[in-house]
């Protein structure tokens, strides 16, 4: 069994009128141009990696829709726990460009201080969370904010995002399970992109979907096309109303597809199809999403051409501010370990910063090569 | 005043702690209705509700990331992990995510949880109920670690650890839940987190240790007494952060040091606390620093009490640096 | 959605004849005194710790169905990973009763040399792997197990039980995913008793039941009666048929209650209504089964009668004889961690062998208390 | 002989051994066609298939609890995990289960599984590409924890890892995988564990250093060296067993001892050298012990050559213990 296929926007134009979600031609302009800037975000940040300006970068090309499409669906108040492939969450609810490049370089900017690889965010402001590279733990601690809220009696949702082969990490059961038995109010969005680095999904799991798995723990899962940024946004935003009604989570599948590579160290063609992904460029995200505004006439040509522009100006600018900015100050390394500095921490740094009156560390650290 | 067991004062901090912040919720399997398997959180349920004591499924994990995000949240939860035996699941939570969450986050999200976990042997609980893994945590920077060894110290330092913006193991003597019997004050107190105990001065030689080594470090104190040396028993308290100053002011004084602990030898915490003394006091010492430890094997059944360090070997232990 | 519960047993004394299995009245035979055999030993062992003969014990009264039934369906080529609630498991497959009581006495002649809590079993000769106190951790090992028998081209099924509670761990979910993938002919026996010590179903998972859990994993999931050794026998069977076939693993999912305490540490009166013990009394799956054999003429009244002498007076001879033997010997705490034992090993031996001459530890170990 | 870096003596070796027994498999994330995310397993899935090379769903406990099984119905399991980071999510199974299969069944179940990962720092792999948690393992009874630090013994060790009867952890340097280059010899041989080797001797002081930080100890001492200090560099290879006689040895001929790791400095495996030698050289001693080491945060990006100990401080160290 495997669920239908949610679908806004048809791959061969059409549109079904009957799903399609009553937004502010504001709203779906945005929509388009926050897409656009992750797109530029992204190849800007692929090339200064391939430059060697920054070290390492995880692409998002070809996945906007779902994160556009979930980050529109939610409000200011909602909290997020992002996979490290969803930067859209951040530019959507309000992040910088920037805040986001001086993560990418580590520098005193950055709001975690240097301390993580790139594309690992974080911002509190905006009610996002802090990213993790182990994969799927962020799913049981989504859950954990939305049972807080509901004991707290606020009525906020709280949307987790990962990818297909985080269905099989056992966080993705316990998050899940514990979600149902409590009618958490949680949004459990899956980009299923059809691989984990190189693992197919029919390596990943048996079963026919993703959605199904919602079963197991008693809740509803929906399948939506996920490069359809309408019906991505129409799931999401059906999810986040039962959520918030005290209904309980959702599990929502994005099928999509990367386009780039898992990440800058990463090779796929070791182990996909070249044609597939010719084939997936044909269901471009941005592309369709663009040309309905456009056909719609809510959109001029050349308001999307300038909005390409816009991206690659902001984004430029971005990097070059970003990349100004000096290394953290070595006391970061010791703070936030704790609230307070404890003793032998403290003792440790005066040793450091007394050793560094004879010179510095030298950085001989290697390029990553994942 | 009353006569408290370790457990009847875990039991008390947890009531005091959540009568005083509303913000606090103790969650945890079997830790409602049941009150808990060795009943530390009796009572919890009917007084605070289903709202702040949470019955959980069976997921370590679960329980563990729930209770970060109650954190992030603003939340103090007390996740209870009904035996320290059972933490593994958790553990990629707890050191990949509760111990780096205020760090990873250049400070925007601290997670304050406080895990509650009984520890330990000498209850003929085999492999899986008697395990002291107290090292692997104690090696994760992030967390702080504490483990009582009186009923004062455990309702002190419980609410301690609540209020506490970190995140804090609390590791239970299973041992002496309810053998340590005491007298603890029903009014409101905190003990500090980082500041270890003198549980009995002497001159003659140190034993540093914690949990329920401390008493049987007691127990053998008062037999070396009997042949004319003078233990000091330091009981450490807290494990992160240590308080090294008082390791290294007893060694000072007395010169030689007996290091003692229930986890298996090889790489347990008071490995630790000989490097700090060999590092740090070493031209104080007129005696090897002897280590009396759990053996390297699994934790058996049948012969626990022969695995497990008691006064004869600690004895065996002070004679030998008194003999040096 | 709930599975149809598979019933051959009425608890109205009606048979199914559909699903009646062609059983040879020996077996049938074999599986009422086993039932019995199972339930006396456990009689026993809880009176022995009541008594303070030993530390510990774990009771499977009421579930004796679910142990014998789907031990009588494998062959004993056969693999299995029992949880610690499944004495009857080893009994069926061969394991002498005295075996099972030099375990609960921890002695020199346990198979586990006094090394694990008692209920923690094992037994190689039988293909019966030892039992672990960490809730599913064996169902990863099981699939691994098929795994390997299937690269060997050995044509064995591996069987691994646990209980309700246990779905919710995290390796339920990567198990049964792993066997999902691999098609490894792997039957996963959950003995749904609907608690948890004191965790009813309802609060352990928000799904419908435990079977419908195997959708998340492509593969069939059933649902029977626990208390009817037929129904599991039937289940079991047809599960391991398809896995010797090639098919992949089977969730079968036996629902059934425990008549005693989670263990003998534990008050089922906290958290159970007294009530329902009386009613699960009237479907124990020994008098049902009993029932059958004799309205059959399969077996007399007096047979079944001296079948409940026979393993009183068995299950006392082998607990006597077990009390009888001396605990392991000192130096056997040392053995087993390593094939050989390594330098640091001997010398804590020799340390502890020469400290023992001045006098040896006093046990001054506490009953346990769970 | 050829000239071989550490990742392709990794690979020699589990070709050597994949084809001399066939009960030996690997699997692991992205191990199969893909070779790998360093290289490590190229080539494998074309020569012995995929019932020998299995790519796994993502999940670290499945992994290693499926090699278990594999092991006990008596297969040669090499699952590899991606990083030592995420090894976590698999604590449970290696240290309740891998760990204790042959003593909780009397022996009856012995499940001999090497465990390969890539660890530790140097390659700006940040909080979870980076970490050296080797102390938790070795604080485990019945594992054992070694590690190479050059491509000879990378080869040699991990050909008696798989050969061994006992669960292996084998940690892979992952900062030298491509940067240490020697000569290896094509033909089959074996490195044996539990024996350190002295990578450079000396007699004026001795470093006790394994993994990527026997290069670092190295230069320091290369360094050290034109101030005419001699210093011994003692790479010990397999954590547990250790090769205590080894360490011994050393220290009793130097009197000196610097023990240098890049895991967090507290209860790192490190302090199991000095308590080792605080309790059994301490005689010998003519200077504390000094412990060069991460410091005790979690592993940092942009400051990671100021977190990992360099030459520069492990010679500041050596001019500790040189001018007591
Ligand atoms: C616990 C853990 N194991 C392994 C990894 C290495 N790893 C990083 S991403 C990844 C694949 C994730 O695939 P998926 O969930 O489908 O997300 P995608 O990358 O396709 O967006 C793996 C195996 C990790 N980060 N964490
Ligand atoms: C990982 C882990 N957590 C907690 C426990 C403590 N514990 C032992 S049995 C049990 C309940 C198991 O319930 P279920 O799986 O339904 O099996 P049942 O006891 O009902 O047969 C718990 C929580 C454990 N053994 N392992
Ligand atoms: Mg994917
Ligand atoms: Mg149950």
């Amino acid at each position: 069994m495997t669920e239908a296929l949610l679908q806004v926007l048809g791959t061969d134009q059409t549109v079904d009128g009957a799903h399609e979600p009553a937004l502010a031609v504001d709203t779906l302009v945005r929509m388009l141009k926050t897409m656009i800037l992750v797109r530029c975000f992204d190849e800007r940040a692929l090339n200064l990696q391939r430059s060697g300006r920054i070290g390492f970068h995880v692409p998002s090309s070809g996945q906007e829709a779902c994160q556009v499409g979930a980050a529109a669906a939610l409000t200011p108040r909602d909290w997020v726990f992002p996979s490290y492939r969803e930067p859209g969450l951040f530019l959507w609810r309000g992040s910088a460009l920037e805040a986001l490049y001086n993560n990418l370089y580590g520098n005193s900017g950055d709001l975690a201080k240097g301390r993580q690889m790139p594309v690992h965010y974080t911002d509190r402001a905006h009610n996002v969370v802090s990213i993790s590279s182990p994969i799927a733990t962020q799913l049981p601690q989504a859950v954990g904010v939305a049972m807080a809220a509901r004991i707290r009696k606020d009525p906020i949702v709280v949307l987790t995002g990962f990818g297909d082969g985080s269905t099989s990490a056992s966080d993705f059961h316990v998050g899940a399970n514990f979600a149902g038995v409590y009618r958490a109010p949680v949004v459990f969005l899956c980009a299923n992109n059809q691989w984990a680095i190189s693992v197919p999904f029919e390596r990943q799991t048996a079963s026919a979907s993703v959605a199904i798995k919602a079963q197991a723990y008693g809740f509803p899962g929906v399948r939506v096309d996920g490069n359809d940024v309408l019906a991505v946004y129409q799931a999401v935003r059906d999810a986040a109303e039962r959520a918030r009604r005290g209904d309980g989570p959702t599990l929502v599948e994005a099928f999509t597809f990367r386009m780039g590579p898992h990440s800058s160290s990463d090779d796929p063609k070791r182990y996909r199809p070249e044609a597939l992904c010719e084939e997936w460029k044909k269901r471009d995200p941005i592309e369709r999403f663009g040309r309905y505004l456009t056909k719609k006439g809510l959109l001029s040509e050349a308001e999307v051409s300038s909005a390409w522009e816009a991206g690659r100006q902001a984004t430029a600018d971005a990097a070059r501010a970003a990349e100004r900015l000096p290394p953290p100050p070595v006391e970061s390394l010791f703070e936030d370990v704790y609230a307070e500095m404890p003793p032998h921490l403290r003792r440790q740094l005066d040793e450091l910063l007394e050793e560094r009156k004879a010179g510095e560390s030298v950085n001989t650290s290697q390029a990553f090569p994942l | 005043m009353a006569i408290l067991t370790v457990l009847q004062a875990v039991n008390a901090a947890l009531k005091q702690e959540m009568r005083r912040d509303d913000r606090v919720v103790v969650l945890g399997e079997d830790v409602g209705k049941n009150g808990g398997v060795f009943r530390a959180t009796e009572g919890l349920y009917d007084e605070f509700g289903s709202d702040r004591v949470l019955d959980t499924p069976l997921a370590e994990s679960g329980i563990i990331g729930t209770a970060i995000g109650m954190a992030l949240y603003g939340l103090r939860p007390v996740p209870e992990i009904q035996f320290l035996d059972f933490i593994y699941p958790a553990f990629d939570q707890i050191v990949n995510e509760l111990a780096k969450f205020r760090y990873r986050s250049g400070g925007q999200y601290p997670a304050p949880v406080v895990i509650r976990s009984p520890y330990g042997g000498g209850i003929r609980g085999g492999h899986y109920h008697s395990q002291s893994s107290e090292a692997y945590f104690a090696h994760t920077p992030g967390l702080k670690v504490v483990i009582p060894s009186t009923p004062y110290d455990a309702k002190g330092l419980l609410a301690s650890a609540i209020r506490d913006e970190d995140p804090v193991l609390f590791l239970e003597p299973k041992r002496i839940y309810r053998t340590v019997k005491a007298e603890v004050p029903d009014t409101e107190y905190t003990v500090p987190i980082g500041v270890a105990r003198i549980a009995r001065e002497g001159r003659s030689c140190s034993i540093f240790c914690y949990g329920a080594m401390v008493h049987v470090a007691l127990e053998a104190a008062e037999k070396a007494k009997e042949k004319g040396t003078e233990v000091e028993v330091v009981d450490l308290r807290s494990l992160v952060p240590l308080d090294e100053e008082a390791v290294l002011a007893s060694v000072r004084k007395t010169g030689r040091a007996v290091v003692l602990y229930e986890a298996p030898r090889t790489g347990g915490f008071g490995a630790e606390i000989s490097a700090l003394i060999a590092e740090r006091a070493l031209e104080y010492l007129e005696a090897p620093i002897v280590r009396v430890a759990g053996f390297d094997t699994p934790f058996p059944y049948t012969l626990e009490h022969v695995y497990m360090p008691d006064a004869r070997r600690v004895l065996a232990a002070v004679d030998r640096v008194m003999n040096f």
